[in-house]
């Protein structure tokens, strides 16, 4: 099982991106169950999200303790939340950000994971550039596709384009595919890196 | 459907349930006696009729009149109206017109020539009737009703009496006087004119009549002793309209003083204007308060120009004056003379003082006691037990057509029980429906409607009838004013206002019933009951 | 000489019926086919208003409708003595769920037959005035907003009578109830703000609004009519006296409705859409101690401890309501109060 | 078809292939997804011959939903919580009059303290209103029990309440199998009322019963209940027939037939406790599992032989009798009455508290060693409690405890950043 944890602020879409992260791995016929942290946060407030993926039934409903992944829309949570709680010492962490993790002062908690599984992504850029909105949701999603394997970019593609018809879905899914070109390209100079 | 136990019910179950048992006192519908029946000299049932004419059936509102009394047209014009006196609407506005109502249906009966009811079965059974004023032609109109076989004999060359000789033209035409009259003698009244009976037995025995009544008025001016000149001019007010009546009027002048306070005074005060007199001055020796006169002929009087000395009486009579003692009332209300005097320009005195009846014809009879110039007489009209029987102006009550008609109808039926040999029956009265018995709320608010009267100035100079007749629309908002007293008039009330629905409306016009399973007795439909037809009584124990 | 046109007839409108009326102009009552949707053995009161009432209402809805009315009523007076196991008095289908929740279940039924395809069946709610103006009042409140295609009819006898005379929003000020005793300085109800449930039904715009006495069944007839001819929300607020709540013979409940109404402490008009359209004006206007001394729950301002000042408050509001509707036509006002 | 769904979203999908004629909605978390998708397709057209009405209180509700199966439509709403308390009187009118509703209550606690999180409270609170209570134990069960819900309550006349999670199953996206129309009409005939408001065949519904015939009313509706323990398995019957689920029935069971511990409970926490089982199971124990899926009518006969064999019976509930204990474990326990056996009841996940798979197994764990006390509340901060309780016994006015509970532990969290710092 593949448990994914999401990080956001209320009226970012945190529950949606859950969602369509668990239609995708259905769409690719294995078994998800995504749920949001039940309560009743308002616009503006950090809020998380879940998703689990499974090829077996899923019938826990215990919230996400450990995650395999976790994914953060706003970086500047990082100040009020325990962003990387449970996360288990091989897991991938996606943060939507313009800056590098020095940047963002993440180098202390960087040095107790794996630095190939930890990826920033200009996500909301994507976004701006193909939805002309803020909202880095489907970008986010491309970009955890590149960084995990866990899914593919044609699952998420059609769960965003399932999720939001039209127009909408094809700008979305194009916002993802550029975040997933993006991370890819990002890994295999990180590979290149690492191999030098 | 099925379904489900105790919380789901049928229809209509709780009539098992009943609610009768609740009850300790029970309404009951009765009928109460109407003021106006009550106070009608004649016996009328006025409600009743009223309650006819009410739905514009007015030949049974007149069928039901004239089972009482065969003169309509006649009382609607001359009665003062006791009804209208005692009518429970009076405390709500004004009083019903039921005179006004009652002229309405006389008139629209001569109108369409309307008949009586037909005779009774014939009994062979022989009465004389003598007089043929108001008591005589009504006891002969019962009697036929009864069967009976009816000699009428009058000293007059007309039937009527005082109603032709005593009430001027003005208040009754003679065309309706003889409408009425014949319609009665059509009913097969053998009628003797001019005859004038000295010996009522001699009479009796000779026609072998098996009962007599006697209805021969009042027809002698009293007269009292003033000092009065030779020439001065001083009639009695009874011959002075006699005389009218005759078409040969006497000459009073110009300035006629009347001398008493009833409705006759008042008769020829206004005669007398309608023959040219300019000053008509009646002089009565009591106040208006204590005049003996209908305040209707007062009213009508005054506004033909007659003037009125109150608290005067007349001392003597000098050529072209009269000379007034002014009176006042003592603490019992009698008037005191109080020595001042005073004068009034005349050219002549009507004694307006009383009437006296001529009683001769009973010298010989036996068993008649004659007191105070009147006979005495039972219940029945009977006078002694020798089937002489005596009505109208000549017994002592007071003397008016109405009542004399109520006298002729009650000698009637006493005429019937002694010549068939029965002995007479009292009805049973209702309880009285008095005001308080009445919820006035739900009677529409009404006033009455005035009846037209003739212009002041053509009723100064000629005999046409001073008050007209009310139109058929005017005729049936004022019966509709009648509050039905003591009567179910099927308003529905009790029917609509009963919590339990015991209150079974049998239709058509036969009233309602109580439903005493149900009854409660909350008593609701007694006091919404706008004419007091219901009443509480306790439940026997 | 003047003629008057016979449009009298003798008790025109004020009686139950008249032989002499046109069948037009006969009330329901009058007429003995009616439905009599409250049967005879129900377990009211002798001289029970409400009973009354409904009846009155309902067999007039019955009329206009040609019989195709259900009816829901809410707990109370009406419901527990009309519908003891094993019997019920109603002849129409009813029903009865809750205290509270009449005018919803109302509008529950209105929906079934919408959907159904039973549109020409009509919906009845009634309720007293404590399941209308305290309990039921926000179910109420909700039913208007809706605009639900309901009539609903509150019988107000002023307090709760069901449970032993106690005190509702609708109880008036100074009556005696259970909970509001006779004693102390202040005996009787308070003089509140009031909760004047036809104008807070007025303030919803519905289509109409109207009240009526079980003194003058021509009116609530007409106005139970009128109700059914429309559609939406409808409110009927009917005086009910109540002989053991108010303390009153039982053969003076009709007399005293019509002394509530002729006092001008029970305005009679009707609205619609928030605007009144007509008001029923006095007619025999009498001072409200008339009205207040047949009833046992204002003894306390009569007697060896009268309370003048207290009456005079109570015909300050009569007069205000006299001044609010304009209940005094010119006609009346030329007539002196009897005092 | 099988679609990646929101729980509320496929029980309100599920509703509508039932052809409610009357919904009505007040919202409340976490019911209001359902109503509001219920709403959206009265609105667009999807869903036909529907009065959807939005009322003003829960209370008017069920009033309404009363006033519309009474006159013969079909009706649903759905409520949770405060929601459920605030219409119980007509909740038991409902029961009363016999009138098939189905609500669906999403789960939730009760306040004060105000909580909108899941646990059983508010189902307990009125499992003695007459009404059947089902509960799910995941979304696909959650939509099956709606169509087998309108089946039961039309066929018995006795109003069904089907009882899923809050947020944990309601707002949970997984796969479910939504029905076609043609097999839900197939399995669910239209509505035939047994009593009726009907102008052509008028009767009075609501009558008022004294002692005479109350004690009747009531046995007779206890007596339509044990029909319902017939009825409910053969209806779960003839629905796998259609679908090849096993949705509803009595009672399901886990890995019980040589277990010595089982484990009793309700929703959709069995899943979690599976999970555990599985894990315990693996390490040799003999664990076992009892899902109760028909609440009330209480299936005594069948837990009593689901459990005959076992030595320890855990009940783990989410509500409790604050007064007493368990409230599960009492229906258990009575089911039980004369067979030798222990019975430990666990409080978990009040008021929404994560109930772990780890927490699951210690407590298994201690089970299996009998260690578990009689009355158990699962990750209990016994410090908190104790810290308040002192309070309470040096301070008179100490104020209101849950406040005091988290200042507490605000200043806990706050120690520890600042210890991380």
């Amino acid at each position: 099982m593949f448990q994914i944890r999401l990080h956001g602020r209320g009226g970012q879409g945190v529950v949606t991106a859950a969602e369509i992260l668990s239609v995708a791995a259905f769409a690719e016929g294995r078994h998800a169950q995504a749920f949001p942290s039940f309560g009743s946060e308002r616009t503006g407030a950090p809020v998380v999200s879940f998703c689990r993926i499974d090829d077996r039934e899923i019938r826990t409903r215990e919230p996400v303790m450990e995650p395999n992944a976790i994914i953060i829309q706003d970086a500047t949570l990082v100040h009020q939340v325990d962003l990387f709680a449970g996360l288990v010492h091989d897991g991938y962490a996606l943060v939507n950000t313009s800056r590098d993790f020095a940047e963002l002062g993440f180098d202390h908690t960087l040095m107790s994971f794996r630095h190939d599984r930890f990826m920033t992504c200009p996500a909301t850029e994507f976004a701006l550039e193909h939805l002309g909105r803020p909202l880095p949701n489907a970008a986010l999603l491309g970009g955890f596709a590149a960084l995990t394997g866990q899914i593919s970019i044609e699952a998420i593609d059609t769960a965003v384009k399932e999720r939001f018809e039209g127009s909408v879905g094809e700008r979305n899914a194009a916002a993802a595919a550029a975040a997933y070109a993006f991370v890819v390209s990002k890994m295999k100079e990180l590979t290149r890196a690492s191999s030098d | 459907m099925d379904t489900p136990f105790a919380i789901t019910l049928g229809v209509g179950t709780s009539r098992a349930n009943h609610t009768g048992s609740w009850r300790v006192e029970r309404p009951v519908y009765v009928d109460r006696l109407p003021p106006c029946n009550n106070a009608c000299p004649a016996g009328e049932n006025i409600q009743g009729w009223l309650y006819e004419a009410e739905s514009g059936n007015y030949e049974a509102a007149w069928r039901k009149l004239v089972e009482e009394n065969p003169l309509p047209a006649i009382m609607g014009r001359v009665c003062f109206h006791p009804c209208e006196t005692v009518c429970n609407r009076v405390q709500v506005d004004e009083a019903v017109g039921i005179n006004a109502v009652e002229r309405f249906l006389g008139d629209l009966a001569i109108e369409k020539g309307w008949r009586l009811p037909d005779p009774g079965p014939d009994t062979a059974k022989r009465i004389l009737v003598v007089g043929a004023g108001p008591a005589g032609l009504s006891a002969a109109y019962h009697l036929r009703r009864l069967g009976h076989r009816v000699r009428l004999v009058d000293s007059a060359e007309q039937l009527g009496g005082m109603m032709r000789y005593g009430i001027p033209a003005y208040r009754l035409p003679r065309a309706i006087l003889d409408a009425e009259i014949d319609r009665i003698i059509e009913m097969g009244v053998d009628v003797v004119l001019n005859h004038v009976v000295h010996d009522i037995e001699l009479e009796r025995s000779a026609g072998g009549f098996d009962a007599v009544f006697l209805a021969v008025g009042a027809q002698l001016g009293k007269r009292v002793n003033i000092p009065a000149g030779d020439s001065s001019k001083v009639i009695d007010a009874v011959s002075f309209l006699h005389q009218v009546a005759h078409d040969d009027p006497p000459l009073l002048g110009r300035r006629v003083v009347v001398y008493g306070g009833g409705d006759t005074a008042f008769d020829a005060a206004r005669t007398a204007r309608r023959l040219g007199a300019t000053d008509a001055v009646i002089v009565y020796r009591r106040n208006r308060e204590r005049m003996g006169a209908s305040g209707e002929e007062f009213e009508q009087a005054l506004g033909e120009g007659v003037t009125v000395r109150w608290l005067s009486t007349v001392s003597r009579f000098d050529p072209e004056r009269i000379v007034l003692e002014k009176m006042r009332l003592n603490e019992e209300g009698f008037p005191e003379a109080t020595g001042e005097f005073e004068e009034l320009d005349a050219d002549s005195l009507v004694l307006a003082l009383g009437q006296d009846t001529d009683l001769s014809l009973l010298d010989h009879a036996k068993d008649v006691t004659v007191h105070d110039g009147s006979v005495e007489v039972q219940h029945s009209m009977m006078a002694g037990a020798s089937g002489i029987f005596a009505g109208g102006d000549a017994v002592p009550a007071e003397r008016t057509a109405t009542v004399a008609v109520g006298h002729g109808k009650r000698a009637a039926h006493g005429i019937d029980d002694f010549v068939m040999g029965r002995s007479p029956q009292e009805k049973q009265r209702h309880e009285l429906a008095t005001f308080e018995r009445l919820n006035t709320w739900y009677y529409a608010d009404a006033p009455r409607t005035k009846r037209p009267e003739l212009e002041k100035v053509r009723r100064q100079t000629n005999f046409e009838e001073v008050i007209g007749g009310l139109t058929e629309e005017n005729a049936l908002f004022e019966a509709r004013r009648c509050l039905s007293c003591g009567n179910c008039f099927e308003c529905d009330n009790c029917f609509g206002v009963c919590p339990d629905n015991a209150v079974i409306k049998l239709g058509g016009e036969d009233r309602y019933e109580f439903d005493y399973d149900f009854c409660k007795g909350c008593g609701i439909c007694v006091k919404e009951c706008p004419c007091g037809a219901i009443e509480m009584v306790p439940e026997r124990i | 000489m003047t003629d008057q046109r016979v449009h009298f007839y003798q008790v025109g409108s004020f009686a139950v019926g008249n032989r002499l009326l046109s069948p037009d102009d006969r009330t329901v009552q009058s007429q003995r086919d009616r439905t009599n949707s409250i049967d005879s053995g129900h377990r009211a009161c002798q001289g029970c208003g409400e009973a009354l009432g409904a009846r009155y209402a309902l067999d007039a809805a019955m009329r206009a409708t040609n019989g195709r009315v259900v009816a829901v009523n809410a707990t109370g007076c009406l419901e527990v003595f009309s519908t003891p196991y094993p019997e019920t008095s109603w002849r129409i289908p009813w029903l009865h769920s809750l205290f509270g929740n009449a005018p919803a279940v109302a509008t529950g039924v209105a929906a079934a037959l919408r959907v159904k395809g039973k549109g020409d069946v009509r919906v009845v709610a009634q309720a007293g005035d404590g399941g209308t103006v305290d309990i039921g009042f926000g179910a109420l409140s909700g039913m208007f907003e809706r605009n639900d295609d309901v009539l609903f009819i509150c019988y107000d006898n002023e307090g709760y009578m069901n449970t032993g005379v106690q005190r509702s929003a609708a109880t008036p000020p100074a009556a005696r109830t259970a909970t509001t005793d006779a004693v102390g300085p202040e005996p009787g109800n308070i003089f509140g703000t009031g909760k004047d449930l036809p104008r807070i039904a007025m303030a919803h715009d519905i289509p109409y609004v109207a009240t009526a006495t079980v003194a003058d069944l021509h009116d609530l007839e007409r106005k139970v009519e009128r109700a059914m001819a429309m559609h939406g929300a409808r409110y009927l607020h009917v005086l009910v006296p109540c002989p053991l709540g108010w303390g009153s013979a039982s053969n003076d409940t009709i007399h005293i409705a019509r002394l509530a109404k002729e006092s001008g402490l029970f305005p009679v008009f009707e609205a619609e859409h928030g605007k009144v359209t007509s008001v029923s004006t006095i007619r025999r206007r009498v001072p409200v101690e008339q009205y207040l001394s047949l009833q046992r729950r204002y003894g306390h301002l009569f007697g060896s401890n009268a309370r003048p000042d207290i009456v005079a408050r109570i015909q300050a509001i009569a007069d205000e309501n006299i001044a609010r509707y304009a209940l005094i036509d010119d006609a009346t006002e030329s007539q002196e109060m009897s005092a | 078809m099988l679609r990646q769904i929101e729980g509320s979203r496929a029980i309100a999908e599920t509703v509508a292939l039932c052809r409610p004629e009357v919904v009505c909605a007040y919202p409340i978390s976490p019911q209001t997804h359902i109503i509001e998708a219920v709403g959206a397709m009265v609105k667009s057209g999807v869903l036909t011959s529907c009065e959807f009405i939005n009322v003003e209180s829960e209370f008017a509700a069920m009033s309404v939903a009363i006033g519309a199966s009474a006159t013969g439509a079909r009706s649903y709403t759905a409520t949770a919580s405060q929601g459920l308390l605030f219409m119980v009187e007509a909740v038991f009118n409902a029961s009363g009059l016999g009138l098939p509703i189905v609500m669906t209550l999403a789960n939730r606690a009760i306040g004060a303290p105000i909580n909108i999180w899941n646990d059983h409270s508010d189902a307990m609170a009125v499992r003695d209103a007459g009404w059947i209570q089902l509960f799910a134990e995941t979304n696909q069960e959650a939509a099956d029990l709606h169509v087998q819900a309108f089946k039961l309550a039309e066929e018995l006349s006795v109003p069904v309440m089907v009882c899923v999670d809050g947020f944990i199953l309601t707002h949970a996206v997984e796969g479910v199998d939504i029905l076609d129309q043609a097999s839900v009409d197939s399995f669910l005939p239209p509505y035939e009322p047994r009593q009726v408001l009907d102008v052509d065949e008028p009767v009075s519904i609501g009558a008022m019963v004294g002692p005479e015939a109350f004690e009747e009313v009531r046995y007779l509706a206890y007596l339509r209940q044990r029909d319902a323990l017939e009825r409910i398995p053969e209806i779960a019957r003839t629905f796998n027939d259609l679908t090849g689920r096993d949705s509803g029935g009595l009672i399901r069971t886990y890995r019980t037939d040589d277990a010595e511990i089982v484990v009793v409970a309700l929703g959709s926490v069995l899943g979690t406790i599976k999970d555990a089982v599985d894990i315990r199971r693996d390490l040799g124990e003999r664990i076992g599992v009892v899902g109760i899926t028909t609440f009330r009518p209480f299936p005594s006969e069948a837990v009593r032989s689901a459990l005959a064999n076992a030595r320890q019976v855990v009940v783990l509930e989410k509500a409790f009798s604050t007064g007493f204990g368990g409230v599960l474990s009492t229906d258990v326990a009575m089911s039980l009455r004369d067979m030798d056996f222990d019975l430990r009841t666990v409080v978990a996940g009040l008021g929404g508290r994560a109930i772990t798979r780890r927490s699951i197994e210690e407590m298994l764990e201690k089970a299996q060693h009998d260690d578990l006390e009689s009355l158990t509340f699962l990750d209990l901060d016994q410090g908190a409690v104790e810290r308040e309780r002192e309070r309470m016994r040096t301070v008179r006015r100490s104020g209101p405890s849950a406040e005091n509970l988290l200042r507490d532990r605000t200043a806990d969290l706050s120690k520890a950043v600042r210890r991380g710092a």
